[in-house]
């Protein structure tokens, strides 16, 4: 019996085809800009070069990025906007603290209590993220958006009536105004105020280890059965389900995933300052997030660690500016965004990328295919 | 009686984030970005009409329409310089960009005006409250004529919208952009005009709500926008009347949540009953149901 | 082309990533005002919600600067560096290490009570002497050897006004509003609360707000008049106790409100009806209408500035810059000594019964090992726009 | 590296002649004309029985005598707001067997394999697939017991590549946790590895290995189609909806698919039911087709049948015509219906339905 195998497909029908994303690169990359990045800081650090200031972000600098990496997998890779982040990474700072207090109580050795507390944090910042995504899979866009932002906000609501501490070395925990009997010190987290008293633990290298953690769970994610699932719900809800993906399931677990990481995020950070309120983690927060997402590109994890890093490091070097410092971060900006994202900017760019690469082929991405399809027809 | 205070002064604050929140929906309706710097325009209506009134001596309401006319004015060249470059690549660079305008309105603001507050002058300072059953029940003008505000803006804003030219192209535009393009619309004109409309909205929203509130500073917009935003997505965000609903039963849960449950937890409260209308209604309480083609 | 975009900004990022590294590396000093200069330094919010205070005490310290430079032309010089936190821990630590990298020998900070938290923790491991003007939580000076305050502690504010109220108006019936999302308000609620709690007296309504903008208080004002209270305890900044003041006037309920240090202030809050504040008590350390000739210079001279009346936060910073510049004078330290020296000195200094005789307190201020200024707080009542003295 | 070329080159190397399921039966049942009624489209009003599961005349492979049909739909409806798009919808669709559903525009074609996928919940009627009812099943459900389809508008996950894309159909025989995907854990190399042959072979089967690492919305128009249809067949059904597979074909390329169409049913051994507009497809391929106009069944039969139906031909032309211009154009659809294909004619109601 004779094979009918189909004809193959013409080359020259591939021509104005894109190449799919190079995981092996993309993780290279990633992996090269951190360990690069740490080990020339280092080297420079030691050489006397690298001042107070530059060296005192290094661990928020970590954090950031993995917190824009975390971010990336529910905006990115998941496809949907949340405005809640600093939601989940308060959740991490603030329970990683008092896991912290607890162990301290009976344990000495710092890199042992610092990996439980920041499990703890991501633990309890996955249940939290558990929590709000059941209720949010089903709505769409920009409402599950303001949902996130919502959760956000009464997160941080709460912290501020959630207070904590030992009486005669027993935790003990509050809501509203004070633990009876408590004294100054024995004080965790008191409301408003925030936790105060915090063993500082955090270092660059634990930021460094936090960072390739981050990226080494986010691209294995990307590239598995499940991360293919929740893009391919990304890129068309309905033929997700009509091949047989639980959307619900798939986009729950890219929200948990994603809030278990910015919860350990969240912890290093919390134990990087002595003290730390809940107000820090406001919707500014998230947003400051959202920006290194959007600027390192929706989707892309490097470009989302270069953003985190110079958006972090770029008000303070504005500090020269005085006055003008957070003016001029916001011009830059807006400036910024509309010069990587203005189509007509975008191509005149390219133009003059392609007259210094006058060998490589130009391909002019996706043509519209469709059109041109149903023109044959 | 305390009941009906407590109405009336949440009707009274839910005015003021319905008329926000129009400014919000309209926006959103016709570009589909969350604009997240009308709050400061709110707040730059109010310094505007401040400086009118205490330094140029101008009466209220002259003051008011001066700052309309400057917020309007504001709000093209937000759109036009900020927004329109990015127009058609995707909601979330806007986005960012409107945060971008949020932060350079706030700082300019701070520059221009410092970080003290002003006390604002209310528009109604001349009327008395009204007091009725022995003094329980207090009505004071700010919350009448907000209300009012709020209703006459409404039924303005729908018979402009339904019944105006300028409205139905921006009712084209809204639904779809490319066809109303080539049914001979121009997209920029109604754009602009919406940003216009709502920025305007906002200068009256931002005066309504110093004259109740009075205390004003760089970041005054901030807290209400947020708020207003949620009232946009409560009532069906891109729906008129959707805000205005949005708007209301939002300002009589905050202030009956502060007055019966709990003043710390108030915004979570407003927040939970956003979460909960939304998972009842996934696009709010008026918004349009979104069926995709399949 | 999209990857040739791409490598456009990875071409673009790389050269401003050695841009920042070269603005931020060197660790040099910047300001070279001439040979003998004290480099005083401080953080605070001068952008942002609280950004009021942050401008307060930058201002208030730069008087002090410029008094102390003109008087001393060929003595000691004194340079006052301020940078922004935005009343944030983390800005704060950024700003603080800044600071470092310009060259600074004593530290005047932070403004707010969470970001200088965070900061005393690096000033202690970096042993550099810092002397707070404004930030008045208890946890500021707690384990901290260099560390002092130059204001109360804010629970201290809360005894000290629950004290006064309990001795004054024994028949008073007290509520509280207090925003439970401020560390300072939060604060002196907490040590009210207690001393009232202690005396056996009963506080009949206590009402939080979580937004120092605008909120509407009506809720809260509501609830003080069902509970009957006649007598309402503000431990709150100025900016929200005028919107109090303007929401309780309009609904026609006029108990005795007292508030604290944060509310100095809100007679001159432009646009502001001060008939409303009638009446109002403060306990407070330093107001702007005292008769005594340092304030009235100081007054004199920060109005000839910038235009406006100092709050308490101004004065504080003054007398900050004041304390330190005066006990760096005794320890007789030349100005090319380290950090870490002058620290050494000052807390011994102030440890071993330094006085100072400022604006913001009647009596001379002295400092316990704790950390905690000695000063008396006077108790002021508005009339006819004035703050007089009870 | 050694390894590594030993993987490669078993990728490559995948025998695709594997019959797989009953191969042999191919040639009896295919272009099956056995007279005397076929498994598609009994009315059948009657309850479905499942000792008896065909009446007598019609021809079953001898593999499926004692199954249950495939499909088995009886008096579908739906309505949208009052509107009834789709009524009294019946249905019987042989395990292997090749249906058609043709219809001009807005006749409900698609709803109705909206419904059977369980896009919209049906109104009345009920559908019974594999011989089970389809009651309370979703999308989901639907395609985990054995029903893939196409959509007329081609939805693959755009930056996905061709191999990704068909990879996430294999999800479901892919066997690891969150926790091997999060680690790359050797179980998760193994099963990658599995998978990825798989998928080659899908790839090798329709002629595209060479697409594998190209994003597929960049794809030439008639290789997304191909993918559509392989990324619904890895998902391995028991029957394939195909909704306007030849829509913005070509001739050659439409010959080219109702190649492909055949193989697959021949391959893989499974029942395919088409809505098409175009009649050489249509009459070429389908054993049994079904006409709807206005949301109801106005013929049902052979494709010979159909050709000669005047409701059909009516259908298409639309009443309203003068009786000259009729026949005129009567002709002209008689010729359309044999030869070529015929897009669309007048129409009634809009194709979508807004819900609620």
């Amino acid at each position: 019996m004779a094979e009918r195998i189909l004809k193959n497909i013409r080359i020259g029908g591939l021509k104005n085809a894109v190449k799919g994303n190079d995981y092996r690169k993309e993780a290279t990359i990633s992996y090269c800009i951190l360990i690069g990045g740490y080990i020339l800081l280092q080297i420079l650090t030691a050489a006397g070069l690298v001042g107070h200031n530059l060296q005192g972000q290094f661990v928020p600098i970590c954090v950031y990025i993995s917190l824009a990496v975390s971010l990336n997998l529910v905006v990115g890779i998941s496809g949907e906007l949340s405005l809640g982040h600093a939601g989940f990474m308060a959740v991490g700072a603030f329970s990683g603290i008092l896991m912290s207090r607890i162990l301290l109580q009976s344990m000495s050795f710092e890199p042992a209590i610092l990996i439980i507390s920041m499990l703890f944090g991501a633990l309890m910042a996955s249940v939290a993220g558990f929590i709000i995504g059941i209720p949010i899979l089903g709505l769409r866009g920009d409402y599950l958006a303001i949902v996130t932002l919502a959760f956000g906000e009464i997160i941080r609501n709460f912290m501020n009536v959630l207070y904590f501490g030992f009486v005669d070395g027993k935790l003990r925990f509050a809501f509203n105004h004070t633990i009876e009997g408590i004294e100054d010190t024995d004080r965790i987290i008191t409301g408003a105020i925030g936790a105060t008293g915090t063993k500082t633990m955090a270092s660059f290298t634990w930021g460094l280890l936090l960072c390739l953690f981050t990226v080494f769970i986010v691209l294995n994610l990307k590239n598995s059965k499940q991360g293919r699932a929740i893009m391919s719900i990304r890129d068309n809800r309905i033929a997700g389900e009509s091949i047989g993906l639980d959307v619900r399931k798939y986009k729950l677990m890219a929200f948990v995933v994603s809030a278990a990481l910015a919860g350990m995020a969240g912890c290093l950070f919390g134990l990087n300052y002595s003290t730390l309120v809940p107000v820090k983690f406001n919707f500014n927060t998230s947003v400051l997030v959202l920006v290194f997402v959007v600027l390192g590109g929706v989707g892309n994890i490097w470009g989302g660690i270069i953003a985190a890093t110079l958006l972090t490091i770029l008000p303070e070097t504005f500090r020269q500016f005085a006055d003008y410092r957070m003016l001029t971060y916001a011009i830059v900006l807006i400036l910024v965004m509309i010069g990587t994202y203005n189509p007509a900017i975008k191509s005149r760019m390219n133009a003059l990328f392609a007259k210094f690469k006058p060998k490589k082929k130009k391909d002019d991405g996706k043509v519209k295919k469709k059109k041109s399809g149903k023109e044959e027809a | 009686m305390i009941f009906l205070t407590n109405l009336i002064s949440g009707l009274s604050l839910g005015s003021v984030y319905a008329i926000i929140a129009l400014g919000y929906t309209m926006v959103y309706g016709i570009s589909k970005m969350l604009n997240f710097a009308h709050g400061d325009v709110i707040m730059i209506g109010g310094y505007m009409s401040f400086i009118m009134t205490m330094y140029m001596g101008l009466n209220g309401w002259l003051a008011l329409l001066v700052a309309m006319v400057i917020c309007t004015i504001l709000g093209i060249t937000i759109e036009r310089l900020a927004y329109r470059p990015l127009r058609g690549t995707g909601s979330l660079a806007v986005l960012i960009t409107a945060i971008g305008v949020s932060y350079f309105l706030q700082n300019i603001a701070l520059l221009i005006w410092g970080a003290n507050p002003k006390m604002f002058t209310s528009l109604f300072n001349g009327m008395k409250p009204i007091h009725a059953m022995d003094g329980q029940l207090t009505i004071t003008p700010e919350s009448i004529f907000t209300i009012l505000a709020n209703i006459i803006i409404m039924i303005l804003l729908t018979l402009f919208v339904s019944k105006t030219k300028a409205g139905k192209a921006m009712r084209a535009v809204s639904e779809d952009n490319g066809a109303a393009q080539l049914m001979g619309i121009n997209v920029n004109q109604s754009i602009s005009l919406t940003f216009a409309i709502g920025s305007g909205l906002a200068a009256v929203a931002g005066v309504l709500m110093l004259s109740a509130y009075p205390v004003l500073m760089p970041t005054t917009g901030a807290m209400p926008g947020i708020k207003a935003f949620t009232a946009a997505v409560f009532g069906g965000i891109g729906s008129i009347p959707g805000a205005m609903i949005g708007g209301l039963i939002l300002g009589i849960i905050e202030i009956f949540s502060r007055a019966y449950i709990s003043t710390e937890l108030s915004d979570a409260i407003v927040f939970a009953c956003l979460i909960i209308v939304l998972l009842v209604k996934p696009t709010g309480l008026l918004g349009k149901k979104i069926s995709e083609k399949v | 082309m999209k990857k040739n975009w791409k490598k456009a900004v990875v071409v673009a990022v790389s050269c401003m990533m050695v841009f920042m590294l070269a603005a931020c590396g060197g660790g040099g000093g910047s300001s070279d005002a001439g040979d003998n200069v004290l480099k005083l330094g401080c953080t605070g919010p001068l952008t942002g919600p609280a950004a009021i205070y942050g401008n307060a005490v930058k201002n208030g310290g730069q008087i002090a600067v410029d008094e102390i430079n003109a008087a001393n032309a060929d003595g000691v010089q004194v340079a006052w560096q301020v940078e922004d936190d935005e009343a944030d821990g983390e800005k704060a630590v950024n700003a603080y290490n800044k600071l470092m990298d310009d060259g600074m020998q004593v530290f005047v900070g932070s403004v707010t009570s969470g970001a200088c938290v965070a900061v005393a923790e690096k000033t202690n491991a970096d042993r550099v002497f810092e002397l707070t003007p404004s930030a008045s939580q208890a946890a500021v000076t707690e384990g901290k050897d260099n560390v002092f305050q130059l204001c109360f502690r804010d629970p201290d504010q809360g005894t000290i006004s629950a004290d006064y109220i309990m001795e004054n108006f024994p028949d008073a019936k007290v509520g509280v509003i207090y925003n439970n999302a401020s560390d300072y308000s939060a604060g002196i609620f907490d040590g009210f609360k207690k001393e009232f709690e202690a005396k056996g007296k009963e506080i009949v309504a206590v009402e939080a707000f979580a937004d120092d903008a605008n909120t509407d208080f009506q809720a809260q004002l509501n609830s003080m008049k069902n509970a009957g209270a006649d007598f309402v305890f503000l431990p709150n900044y100025y900016t929200p106790v005028s919107n109090i003041l303007v929401q309780a006037d309009k609904m026609g309920y006029a108990p005795t409100f007292f508030g604290c240090d944060g509310v100095d202030g809100i007679l001159t809050l432009e646009g502001f009806d001060t008939s409303l504040a009638e009446g109002v008590y403060l306990l407070t350390p330093f107001t702007a209408s005292a008769e005594d000739e340092k304030t009235q210079n100081f007054v004199k001279a920060y109005m000839d500035a910038y235009g406006e009346e100092p709050n308490q936060f101004a004065a504080d910073a003054y007398d900050c810059v004041y304390a330190c510049y005066n006990a760096f004078k005794e320890t007789g330290l030349e100005t090319s000594a380290s950090a870490a020296d002058i620290c050494e000195a000052m807390v011994a200094q102030f440890t071993g019964g330094f006085s100072y005789e400022g604006l913001t307190a009647a009596n001379a201020m002295k400092w316990q090992a704790t950390g905690e200024v000695d000063k008396m707080p006077a108790v002021y009542v508005i009339e006819g726009g004035k703050y007089v003295e009870k | 590296m050694a390894d590594k070329k030993d993987k490669r080159e078993e990728l490559m190397d995948i025998d695709i002649s594997d019959p797989g399921h009953a191969y042999e039966n191919r040639q009896e049942i295919y272009y099956n004309d056995n007279v005397g009624g076929r498994a598609v489209f009994v009315d059948s009003k009657e309850q479905y029985d499942p000792d008896e599961p065909y009446n007598d005349q019609v021809y079953i492979p001898e593999k499926d005598r004692d199954k249950a049909p495939i499909l088995e739909v009886k008096g579908l409806g739906i309505d949208f707001g009052g509107l009834t798009a789709v009524d009294n919808f019946n249905l019987t669709l042989g395990r292997t067997e090749i249906g058609g559903l043709i219809g001009p525009n807005g006749a409900g074609k698609t709803t109705i394999f909206n419904m059977l996928t369980k896009v919209y919940e049906p109104t009345r009627g009920e559908i019974f697939f594999d011989g089970k009812s389809t009651k309370g099943m979703n999308t989901v459900d639907i395609n985990k017991a054995g029903m893939a389809r196409t959509f007329q508008n081609i939805r693959l996950f755009d930056k996905l590549t061709v191999e990704e894309n068909i990879k996430v159909a294999l999800h479901h025989t892919t066997n690891y946790g969150l926790i091997d995907g999060m680690l790359h854990t050797p179980k998760y190399r193994h099963e990658e590895f599995r998978i990825r042959k798989e998928a080659m072979k899908y790839l090798k089967i329709f002629g595209m290995t060479k697409t594998a690492d190209y994003r597929a919305g960049s794809l030439p128009y008639g290789a997304q189609r191909r993918l559509e249809i392989m990324r619904a067949l890895a998902t391995k059904p028991k029957l394939l909806l195909l909704d306007e597979p030849a829509a913005g074909m070509n001739p050659s390329e439409t010959t080219e698919l109702m190649d492909t169409i055949r193989e697959i049913r021949d391959r893989f051994q499974i029942g395919i039911f088409l809505i098409e507009h175009d009649m050489s497809l249509v009459m070429g391929i389908c054993e049994g087709i079904v006409v709807l106009n206005y949301g109801r069944v106005i013929a049902k039969g052979w494709p010979e049948d159909i050709q000669s139906n005047p409701k059909v031909i009516e259908a298409y032309l639309g009443k309203s015509r003068g009786k000259m211009e009729e026949e005129e154009k009567k002709e002209d659809i008689e010729d359309a219906l044999k030869k070529g294909k015929l897009e669309s004619a007048p129409s009634g109601k809009p194709d979508r339905k807004e819900g609620e």
